[in-house]
């Protein structure tokens, strides 16, 4: 039995981590994967769902961008769903193990990547040898090793850490559920912080006091904060535009102004 | 020349048509194998190679000469690949067609920096953040009900980055590198990524009074009336303590404190806030 | 009784189309017509409101400009209510008959412009002949035809159409009527449509979204939204005019800046 | 030329007072008769008759000239027309004082062709689109609750029409064409437009989700829980149907689908969905 | 007890007009006078401040700027508040007292700035003979007489006039209290003015409108719509700035403007 | 020369700080002994004299002449007196150092001369009008209810107040003259005072809404239904009357009526209204 349910969240964790990279897909999904867990673990897809959201809550704009991989949100979350939806704990319990997890996850990446780093060389041996059929070969062997490493991974967490886990979770007294709850629903503020920092820059600010005032004050719902963001954005998209015609000295009116970028919008 | 200058002219032969759709599905794979040297260099390779083989297919030299050079470092955001890889085609059809000499193929290196960088900052603010951040806002919170909707939002989701994958690489192709880089030196592109950070940090706004919980139940007696501090603090300003509580996260990333200790930070505060009495569910 | 109903309401459709002429007041006034119509025909004012407002709601938005006239909307406001007045019918039933109306109408109109404008020979031949008594003869003519173009168009619909339109209302059955109101409801949407053509342009689109947010998620009633879409307007006049300034070189500085346009509002 | 230098001088004679009540009762009338061919063309003539009959009382040449001269073309918002009427005055008088061939009378053809245009563009904007549009508004709102109040507020509606009728004129005739016209060249005609049209546009998003109507009352039963489409489409967006039929509409429209057809459709499908049971009251 | 009640008023007026004048604090805390008032006349702080709050009201808005003194606040508010605390009365008959007792009070000052610009010509004298002591002790003495100026004016106050306010309070009719209370009501509305008189500038007049909207609309309480000004501020400043930059001529494109301002705020 | 240009270094030396903090202490009196003739020139001196008397420690002469000097004109918002205090005694210092005859003293002037307007115009703006306006209603909407937390809101008010002295002082003194003069120059000046006046203008705008009341008792019967002013205006425009009344106070003080002849006027409105049975309670 958990044997059984060792490879099928290994499996998932497979796909997961195949979609993580494939065209990017992962990145607006993830929840695809917890309906897919709990289909494949036999457990209610509602149970993962209301699991899930408390995990991605807690991770919610963490990003990762360029070369930092700060958590693997992909790893830990399923492995921290997993966990609670076998041992039907409440979300706090999936949060307390996606979080650690994400961040312990990151290691494997970083081996990962640094392996990839040395067949670089091989890559280029092979062009210069005229051998795409050993350029393939490494190619897909990378592939293939990525993704073992991800089931393995997952597999053999299912496997040896579950009875751990349980003795864990069963030993955690109230107060330290009340105090996960509460450490759970704080953690979205460094997500974030981390998409600010991304973006930030001074003349932004009254942006993001207006997006809070409306949700804060106006109970704005988060679409509505969404679709005024992207007013906010166009105005000053449209604001800059003329700035910028200005800019360039060219002698255009105002309405009449003919430039090259209107043709993308005024249609 | 003929195919940068056709700006009107977008519709593609039939060949051109197959070849475009591989390519499409093959850039897929860039996000795979990236490696500190040369990022998606590798990668990038993997993915043109069936394109570079037709391209030269009369010119065994120059097929292998364009595969050594393309394996060069490269890095942009995944979902914006496109049009960088229908220009690079269009240029190495150039290059293919030209007489010996007459094509400087740093022109096609050239093209891939200056056009990486660029894209990697509004696909990294659009997809990563804005577009991420909205579609997981919802997506959080039909989940939380367990509504199985969720499931369906993908085909949503997913479209901005197919859609821009697509025309991207069809226009890269068709326009041809002059008029993008246009684009490009116009600050088009810083206006669209300073537009989308709006939303994003409009959205990040709404998202810290919405998301963000900082639960106080302390309470106490002054003078006979009861004193709940949550109440004193909403009337000073809603949602205060979520947003003081994001802010300290913001200012310590940015003076590059480790997201992991700030996160961990942030675990002890609320242990320790709960410990305390003063936070609580 | 049906000969005097005919008389009074193209007596009101006489005036209704003065005013839309004269002064351009009816642009604003289609509800004191509404008021004339019931009081000539011994009916309640309140009721006349009631099914006018139905009416106008169906037409809200839809604009006479330029060269075009999509509908003749006084014509279809005026005679939908009176038989819906008369025969003591539902709003829905106003606008059921009032919107195929307006659209037929035209005709009316097309007619009378293509005589005034063979007329134009004329206007030009009695000025050549000095004669400005003709030429003033002519155009009242003009006036007077126009006017009795519209009152017979009343009177005949309502004295010969009246029977007619009873045995087709009382024919409607109820979920046609259902039918009716739905799409009654949905006939704004054409006149916002035209509205938004009309005025159309790309860097606008914020304004709208801020409008629809504003209304849809806060509540704020039409006024409301109207006086924000003041503000708006005048953020982006003045921000246009700084730009202006600059475009023009003027070496001004920004809160001193003594161009010409600036008497109008500064005081 | 010193009336048109003598920008603060804007108190007129009684005589002057006496013709500018008559021009603006009688530019009442610009709206009837129209023609294809010179749309408000004998309109405008027939309005200024017995001004230019007074002007040119002791040049019957002139006279018939000027009133031959003023058939021509003419179209523009009829709120609007007091400026061009008043500037137009001003420059037949000139005219009259002129000695022969001093003048040049296609000056004032030049002028009312010149303004015409943007004046018809905020007058339409402004008249036509907005503040009729708040105007009605606001009257549909009493009105649907048979309040008579509304026969009140055309008192206020009229407002804006009259003054610009009656300053536009008086302000045309003292002030000159100079001044009026660089108000057209500095752009400052299409700033207003443009300012008008934004309140126009805000407004109608506004509007279509307070007074476009699309009642959703489909429902089923999906795994025992009843499952309201109207109550989705709010959690997604509310007035999202209304929104979505007025942009169809507009696109539409936008493709010059003539509006007859568009209005039939939009007919067309309220039946359409309320038989099939989707939408209903 | 009226003596020593004099005494207290004298006191805390004394305090008010020394930090009305040092670092200007007493623009910010009138209500410490107020509580200090209530303690020194062994009254509740807590009816002070609901007085002190109705006569804050009335002169909410008024500024010293410049050289006009309009109301002196200060001595209105603390003498109304005192006797109102003193009779027990009610919030509006503070008002009614600080009102012209704070229009009244101006002329002591005036008459202080009198005197003190006839001391100028020894000020000067006083640097020629080089004396620094007796240039320290003028101001002194300066001070000294200010202050007790002030004194003296609440302590007699108190001393020979709350006898009167004592009966002109009791024979004010309950009519004459109520249109008291609504012309309470009604003076901010004064005190707004002012302060738009100050600051206003045509080009604001969006910024009015979308206070008012959000207040008056959306009942976004006062803290709300400050918040929200601070946005508008910014938004505008950095519009400006932008402006302000291409006004200078300067090549440099819109994200990347070098120029020295921004270091004020890109940290 | 040396210390203004280097802008980066502000830390000070222990005698500087010394020094510093009793400029910081003293310039709190600048509000004191306000003349018509030099307004807070002899306030000015007296704040300095000490620093002068440091400064020329070595030179009599000098000091007196300082002195006399300094007992000029002067009036700025005090709390905005620290940057121009820490300027004038960086420059009092070159002028001690300097050999006779090489600064000229007048640039001390020129520069008091040309700050404190600005610095007044921003001063007031923010000081008086924004932030006062804000911290009052705050401060009243605590204090209507008798919550005695009133008490500790100068600990945030006062804050901007001591900070712009403190550190307006600090960068005056350490940064010199060039570099504030040329934000000044720059129009950054202009700009903030811009921005503090719109979020004024915002501010005032909703406080009328929230604070000005004008309580329309009235009603009457017409045609049987009963018909209350308030209602039917509130249906118009919510707080139209509040609006309306401060409009008017506006614009009364614009046209320079005294501001105690709007304020008897409102009153008398009150009082007359209520007698009336319009207003009352
Ligand atoms: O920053 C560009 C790009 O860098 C790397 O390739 C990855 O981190 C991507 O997610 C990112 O979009
Ligand atoms: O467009 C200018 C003008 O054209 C015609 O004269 C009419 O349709 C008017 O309603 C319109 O204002
Ligand atoms: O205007 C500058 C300044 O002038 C005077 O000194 C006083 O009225 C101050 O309150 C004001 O700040």
């Amino acid at each position: 039995m958990l044997l059984y349910q060792a490879f099928a969240v290994g499996l998932v964790m497979a796909f997961a981590k195949f979609i993580n990279a494939y065209g990017s897909f992962a990145q607006l999904m993830p929840f695809i994967s917890y309906i897919l867990l709990a289909l494949l673990l036999g457990e209610s897809p509602t149970e993962a769902l209301i699991l899930g959201a408390a995990v991605e809550l807690a991770f919610y704009g963490v990003m990762q961008i360029g070369a930092v991989l700060p958590q693997d949100t992909a790893v830990g979350g399923l492995l921290g769903v997993a966990f609670a939806l076998m041992l039907h704990q409440k979300p706090a319990v999936a949060v307390t193990l996606a979080v650690p997890i994400s961040m312990l996850a990151v290691v494997v990446w970083n081996l990962l990547k640094f392996w990839f780093t040395a067949n670089v060389e091989l890559f280029d041996k092979y062009i210069d040898q005229r051998n795409i059929k050993k350029f393939n070969r490494l190619w897909w062997i990378q592939v293939g090793v990525y993704e073992l490493a991800y089931f393995s991974l997952a597999f053999f967490a299912i496997l040896l850490g579950t009875a751990g886990v349980k003795a864990f979770v069963t030993s955690i007294p109230p107060t330290f559920l009340t105090a996960l709850t509460v450490a759970a629903g704080m953690l979205p503020a460094v997500g974030m912080g981390m998409l600010l920092k991304f973006v930030w820059n001074i003349s932004f600010l009254p942006f993001f006091i207006a997006g809070f005032v409306f949700a804060a004050y106006l109970k704005l719902p988060i679409m509505g904060v969404s679709i005024l963001g992207v007013a906010f954005g166009l105005v000053m998209f449209f604001i800059d535009r003329e700035i910028n015609t200005v800019k360039k000295n060219k002698a255009t009116t105002i309405q009449s102004s003919g430039n090259d970028e209107e043709d993308f919008f005024n249609d | 020349m003929t195919k940068t200058t056709e700006k009107n002219n977008v519709t593609l032969t039939n060949h051109e048509k197959k070849l475009t759709k591989k390519l499409f599905w093959r850039n897929m794979f860039l996000g795979f194998n990236m490696s500190y040297t040369r990022q998606q260099g590798v990668a990038w390779d993997w993915v043109h190679q069936p394109v570079y083989r037709e391209i030269y297919k009369n010119d065994e030299d120059k097929y292998w000469e364009a595969m050594k050079r393309n394996l060069e470092f490269f890095n942009t955001t995944p979902n914006m690949v496109g049009t960088v890889s229908g220009l690079a085609v269009s240029m190495e059809e150039e290059n293919a067609k030209a007489s010996e000499g007459s094509f400087d193929t740093a022109g096609i290196s050239g093209m891939k920096i200056g056009l990486m960088g660029p894209l990697a900052g509004i696909g990294d603010t659009f997809f990563s953040g804005v577009w991420g951040l909205i579609i997981m806002g919802i997506a959080i919170s039909f989940a939380k009900k367990g509504n199985l909707v969720v499931a369906a939002l993908p085909l949503i989701a997913l479209l901005p980055n197919l859609l821009i994958r697509w025309y991207g690489q069809k226009y890269g192709y068709k326009l041809g590198s002059k008029y993008i880089q246009k684009a490009v030196q116009d600050g088009i592109m810083t206006m669209f990524t300073k537009a989308s950070s709006i939303v994003g940090v409009t959205v990040v706004g709404g998202m810290i009074a919405t998301l963000v919980k900082f639960p106080i139940v302390y309470k106490t007696k002054i003078n006979g009336t009861v004193f709940e501090l949550q109440k004193v603090l909403d009337q000073i300003l809603p949602n205060m303590m979520p947003l003081a509580l994001a802010i300290v996260c913001f200012v310590l990333l940015r003076k590059n404190v480790s997201p992991v200790k700030v996160l961990l930070g942030v675990v002890v505060l609320g242990f320790a806030l709960t410990f305390l009495g003063i936070t609580g569910a």
